[in-house]
């Protein structure tokens, strides 16, 4: 981080740290914790997406495999979502390797429709199992989950929502920092430069599909981990966590923003996630598409006018307005 | 008259530049040819005719219109043909087909019947090989349908990219024995040539290439003695 | 002894055509071989074969003995062969020094001896000012020499390079071909160059190979080798040089 | 054994129909190389388009799909005119991505803009041949299937014709081959695009007036093809008419046969399967030669 990023970057911190203190109402602070949330799970994509330059169009089959491990292991095994979040995350990752093998053998629009196959194949597979050895998937019902008596960050229940805001917060600061961590090591300029061109980084010794299966088991354990926190936040969980409409709506969060960028899932999720929250709540039953519309000429007007996210129009203005002050 | 008149011509692929202010004009009824090593820019030269290598600067002018501004389908239409390099047939397509796009533009279509019918008394092989793919077809039928595609369009000058390129010696001289029928009929072609040897015995005039520059100019016959020639090529 | 480098009877295939022909050719320790022939005969074919990026139908690849051909392109450079593309690949999102830093880490996992390394190699280059340049900023003659920074960084005892003149002014050709015979003297790196600037090939190359069609025509010391008449046929027809 | 028999028939006729609405998507793939992910909303919007021309006019669908076709092939026109070609002039070769997510962010649009409009009501039309049955050789096959059937396989040979006969159709057929190349016969290969979109979406109009005495109306209806037709189209090989026709066989036969003996969601998680086998073993298609 450079000296002059400081200042703004503890500035923001310290201003998401004051929120739920300013702003009481719950459902803000719902919607806030959503910001957050897809944030985390953009950026998440975007460690594949963004460094390794692979647009996956699966990154919720992750996010579901985490909801559901960490589900599962805590109303059968009795596991705290804790440590179902961080076992969901390694089941994730092994399961990414699988997808990645046949899947890295594409590029392109190849490479994005066998991702997308595959989300929908596991909620398919998710939607149509009742019952899996003894485990009540309950198929297309999705899963209630039930609250614990015990209020502690390792059963993951709190009194209120802002503990759950600033859990997200704290995970969100983390999940940058690996970001950056990752860009800035030697991994990074590995995947940078598969990005760039595989040709020329295999020519001087990458082995691309190695470092692109790092990047992707990376990707898809915090993908996994977003997928716990969001199902111990609404205590329920369905195949829709799975299906590939989600795993649009993240890219797009990341796309929109800037992939490739450390900050651009971040603002991606700031714009586009309030649009749906709010639109979802104030415009309501018979509007319900509206939100969606929005959200589709926000996508449409990016692609034809910022396809590098707004990100890039955004730091080019704060660049002239830097330049302009003496 | 000159039917192409290029003046100052700088083309660059990205920031690579191909060429550097090449001048050169093509008159009626003749054959120009233009020879040069390996990436000296000679195909850069058509392309920019053409369109798909836009020039940054300088004028072409197709007997006196210029072509700068116009886009590669309206400089075809214009009765501008290339015979690119790797002849670049339609493969997937018969040889009907191949030679029929070749008259797609609207005023050539009325007599393409006429001809289809002397193109393929031109080229018997292509008579032959009408109803087959042309991807199926041996090196130099390719280049025989590649010529006779552009002659379809009943063109106002053709251009040929190294038609000479990838074909057994045999084939070659008859691919010679073609152009020079070609030129006979009256047309008017630009010629690049990896064969300096012939491409300077029959050209009206000539160009040599160098590191994207003009570096020599002439009847070919008068170039075909010139050390240049062989310095521009082997470094002697 | 043990040659080398060595290729046996190489041949490539696309399709029907053989790109690469029955081609046999040694290259002794710290030679400078240059590589020329007509457009289509086959040599950035050879490279890519060399490289790992094709695997060849027949033949072998032998360096100093051991038989490379059908490796993947990553081990190959970890033999320690290193190329450049005719057409750039530079990483156009990282600087300069990243650029040559990525390679630099194939050899040592610390930031600091890479780092080193990586601009002791700039410097050579010339490139050390730039540093903190984007690539895709540079011009192409620097990104030519930015190819190459990249593929010395592996570290590699045998260098091929493609068409590293194509599209340079003259000055920076002179500038090129010094640096060329640089990286032979000081860092005893063995090379092969695919060239058309011939008056680099002539003057750079201990020796020469002509190929033409996917076959090897020729070969020996490029004043003997330009005045063959299978060389001179190849390049400029059928019977100039009895003309 | 008889209703196996009987699946497959049926499979077979519904085949026919994802296999024409899979040709449409093909054929514009092919063509100008776009991966189109608002196919299905565009097929929604054919169905609705023939929905009320047979409700306001009350049209036979078969004869509607003429009267839709007008309508649709300028939707499909100034889809690709106004949204993708800027697009594609402006990045040349990379950009396929950038379209995926363009046309994603239309499907979300025009989907919802169709809920807003008509509501989330699944309609269905009835017609002269709803619910009618034919028995053939003891086998129950539903008519309307088998006239949309024998109807779609006349309208992809006249597709087939109209590419191999007519002047602008050899000029999509050179643009998909070659594109620079097609450019130098003086092809306008903007306008072959915007053109061959439109009659992507006219094909698309057909298929509706085919599917619409026996299927149902909604505005997210689109999403039960559009997978299915990426599918088909890798099954077919990329670009290829009859392979995509075939390859819509294929699944339709996979799908009903399939339900005989395993529940129908997971038979259309086989096809998932078999689809991405097909792209990392096959990327040419089932029918596809092999290229360089």
């Amino acid at each position: 981080m450079t000296a002059g990023s400081v200042l703004p970057a503890a500035c923001a911190v310290a201003a998401a740290a004051l929120f739920p203190l300013v702003v009481r109402d719950p459902y803000f602070v719902h919607a806030a914790i959503m910001v957050l949330l897809f944030a985390y799970l953009a950026t998440s994509w975007n460690i594949l997406g963004g460094l390794a330059g692979q647009h996956s169009f699966g990154h919720s089959a992750f996010f579901g495999i985490g909801a559901y491990v960490s589900t599962i292991l805590f109303i059968y095994y009795h596991v705290p979502p804790l440590v179902g979040m961080a076992v969901g995350g390694v089941v994730a990752s092994v399961i990414s390797i699988g997808i990645g093998y046949p899947c890295f053998k594409l590029k392109g629009p190849y490479f994005a429709l066998a991702t997308l196959a595959f989300t929908e194949i596991f909620r398919i597979v998710v939607t149509s199992t009742e019952q899996i050895g003894g485990i009540d998937l309950k198929g297309a019902a999705g899963i209630l989950i039930p609250l614990q008596p015990g209020k502690s960050l390792l059963n993951f229940q709190f009194s209120g929502k802002t503990s759950y805001y600033y859990l997200i917060l704290v995970m969100l600061l983390a999940i940058l920092f690996v970001y950056r961590w990752m860009e800035r090591s030697r991994w990074g300029l590995y995947l940078a430069a598969i990005r760039d061109n595989e040709d020329a980084a295999r020519s001087i010794g990458i082995s691309a599909t190695r470092y692109k299966m790092i990047a992707l088991a990376v990707s898809a354990f915090f993908g996994a981990t977003a997928g716990t926190f969001y199902a111990q936040l609404l205590l329920y969980i369905e195949p829709a966590l799975f299906s590939s409409a989600f795993s649009i709506e993240i890219l797009l969060i990341a796309v929109v923003g800037g992939a490739g960028t450390l900050l651009g899932p971040f603002l991606g999720a700031l714009i586009l996630t309030p649009i749906s929250e709010l639109t979802r709540t104030y415009l309501g039953g018979g509007y319900a598409g509206v939100q969606l519309i929005i959200y589709g000429a926000v996508l449409v007007a990016v692609m034809m006018f910022a396809p590098q996210g707004l990100i890039v129009p955004l730091k080019r203005g704060w660049r002239l307005l830097a330049e302009r002050r003496p | 008259m000159a039917v192409l008149e290029i003046e100052g011509v700088s083309t660059f692929y990205g920031e690579f530049q191909a060429l550097y202010d090449v001048s050169l004009k093509v008159e009626e009824h003749a054959l120009t040819g233009i020879v040069g090593a390996n990436g000296a820019g000679k195909s850069t030269i058509l392309r920019t005719i053409c369109g798909l290598a836009p020039a940054r600067s300088g004028s072409i002018l197709h007997n006196g219109v210029p072509l700068e501004r116009l886009s590669t389908f309206e400089i075809a239409r214009r009765g501008i043909a290339l015979v690119p390099e790797g002849r670049r047939l339609f493969p997937a397509m018969t040889v009907l087909d191949n030679l029929l796009l070749g008259a797609f533009s609207k005023p050539e279509r009325e007599s393409r019947e006429k001809r289809l019918g002397e193109v393929l008394k031109f080229f018997p092989i292509l008579k032959k090989r009408k109803a087959q793919l042309a991807g199926t077809l041996s090196g130099g039928e390719q280049q025989m349908l590649a010529i006779g595609r552009a002659l379809m369009g009943k063109p106002d000058i053709v251009m040929l990219d190294e038609p000479s390129l990838g074909l057994s010696p045999k084939m070659v001289s008859h691919i010679y024995r073609i152009l020079d029928e070609i030129r006979e009929l009256g047309i008017t072609i630009l010629l690049v040539e990896q064969n300096v040897e012939w491409c300077l015995k029959k050209a009206d005039r000539a160009y040599i290439l160098e590191n994207g520059s003009v570096v020599l100019e002439g009847p070919g016959k008068e170039l075909l003695s010139e050390e240049g020639v062989r310095k521009a090529y082997l470094g002697l | 002894m043990v040659p080398f480098f060595k290729i046996e009877h190489l041949e490539k295939r696309f399709g029907g055509l053989a790109a690469v022909n029955n081609v046999s050719m040694t290259i002794g320790e710290g030679e400078i071989v240059g590589l020329i022939g007509p457009n289509g005969a086959g040599k950035t074919t050879l490279f890519n074969v060399i490289t790992g990026v094709y695997a060849p139908k027949r033949g072998k690849v032998l360096l100093k003995g051991q038989d490379i051909a059908g490796l993947k392109p990553e081990r190959i450079c970890a033999m320690g062969i290193g190329r450049t593309f005719q057409i750039v690949k530079p990483f156009s999102s990282l600087t300069v020094l990243d650029n040559v830093l990525v390679a630099a880490y194939r050899r040592t996992a610390s930031r600091q001896e890479a780092t080193d390394a990586a601009m002791d190699i700039l410097r050579f280059l010339a490139l050390d000012e730039k540093s903190a340049t984007l690539a895709a900023h540079l011009t192409l003659a620097q990104k030519k020499r930015l190819e190459m920074a990249r593929a010395l960084a592996t570290r590699p005892i045998f260098l091929l390079l493609d068409e590293t003149l194509a599209g340079l002014n003259h000055t920076e050709i002179d500038r090129m071909i010094e640096t060329v015979q640089q990286v032979r003297e000081r860092r005893g790196v063995t090379i092969l160059a695919v060239e058309h600037v011939m008056r680099a090939v002539m003057k750079i190359s201990d020796r020469v190979v002509v190929m033409d069609e996917g076959k090897k025509i020729a070969e020996g010391p490029p004043e003997e080798v330009v005045r063959k008449p299978e060389v001179i046929k190849a390049y400029l027809g059928d019977d100039y040089g009895s003309a | 054994m008889t209703g196996i028999i009987e699946a497959a028939v049926n499979g077979i006729l519904m085949g026919g129909l994802y296999g024409l609405i899979a040709v449409s998507l093909s054929l514009i793939f092919g063509v100008a190389k776009i991966v189109n992910f608002a196919h299905g909303a565009l097929l929604m919007v054919a169905l609705f388009t023939v929905y009320w021309i047979l409700e306001l006019l009350k049209v036979d669908p078969y004869l509607s799909a003429l009267l839709a076709g007008c309508f649709l092939f300028f939707f499909g026109y100034y889809f690709q005119r106004l949204f993708i070609e800027p697009i594609l002039k402006r990045e040349k070769d990379t950009a396929a991505l950038t379209v995926i997510l363009l046309t994603s962010g239309l499907m979300l649009i025009i989907e919802n803009s169709a809920l807003l409009l008509f509501g989330a009501d699944y309609r269905t039309v009835r017609t002269a041949y709803t619910g009618k049955v034919w028995e053939v050789a003891g086998l129950y096959i539903m008519q309307p299937r088998l006239i949309g059937f024998v109807l779609s396989v006349v309208l992809i040979r006249l597709l087939e014709f109209y590419l191999r006969r007519t002047n602008f159709g050899r000029a999509i057929r050179a643009t998909s081959q070659d594109r620079e190349a097609a450019r130098l016969m003086g092809i306008d290969d903007y306008r072959v695009y915007k053109v061959t979109f439109g009659i992507g979406t006219v094909i698309l109009g057909f298929a509706a007036a085919f599917l619409t005495p026996f299927y149902f109306i909604h505005p997210a209806v689109g999403d039960l093809f559009v997978g299915k037709s990426f599918v088909i189209v890798v099954l077919g090989g990329l670009g290829s008419i009859t392979g995509a026709f075939l390859g819509g066989l294929i699944v339709g036969l996979i799908e009903s046969v399939g339900a005989q003996f395993i529940n129908s969601a997971m038979v259309e998680s086989l096809i998932f399967i078999v689809f991405i086998a097909c792209l990392v073993i096959r990327p040419m298609g089932l029918l596809g030669k092999e290229r360089e």
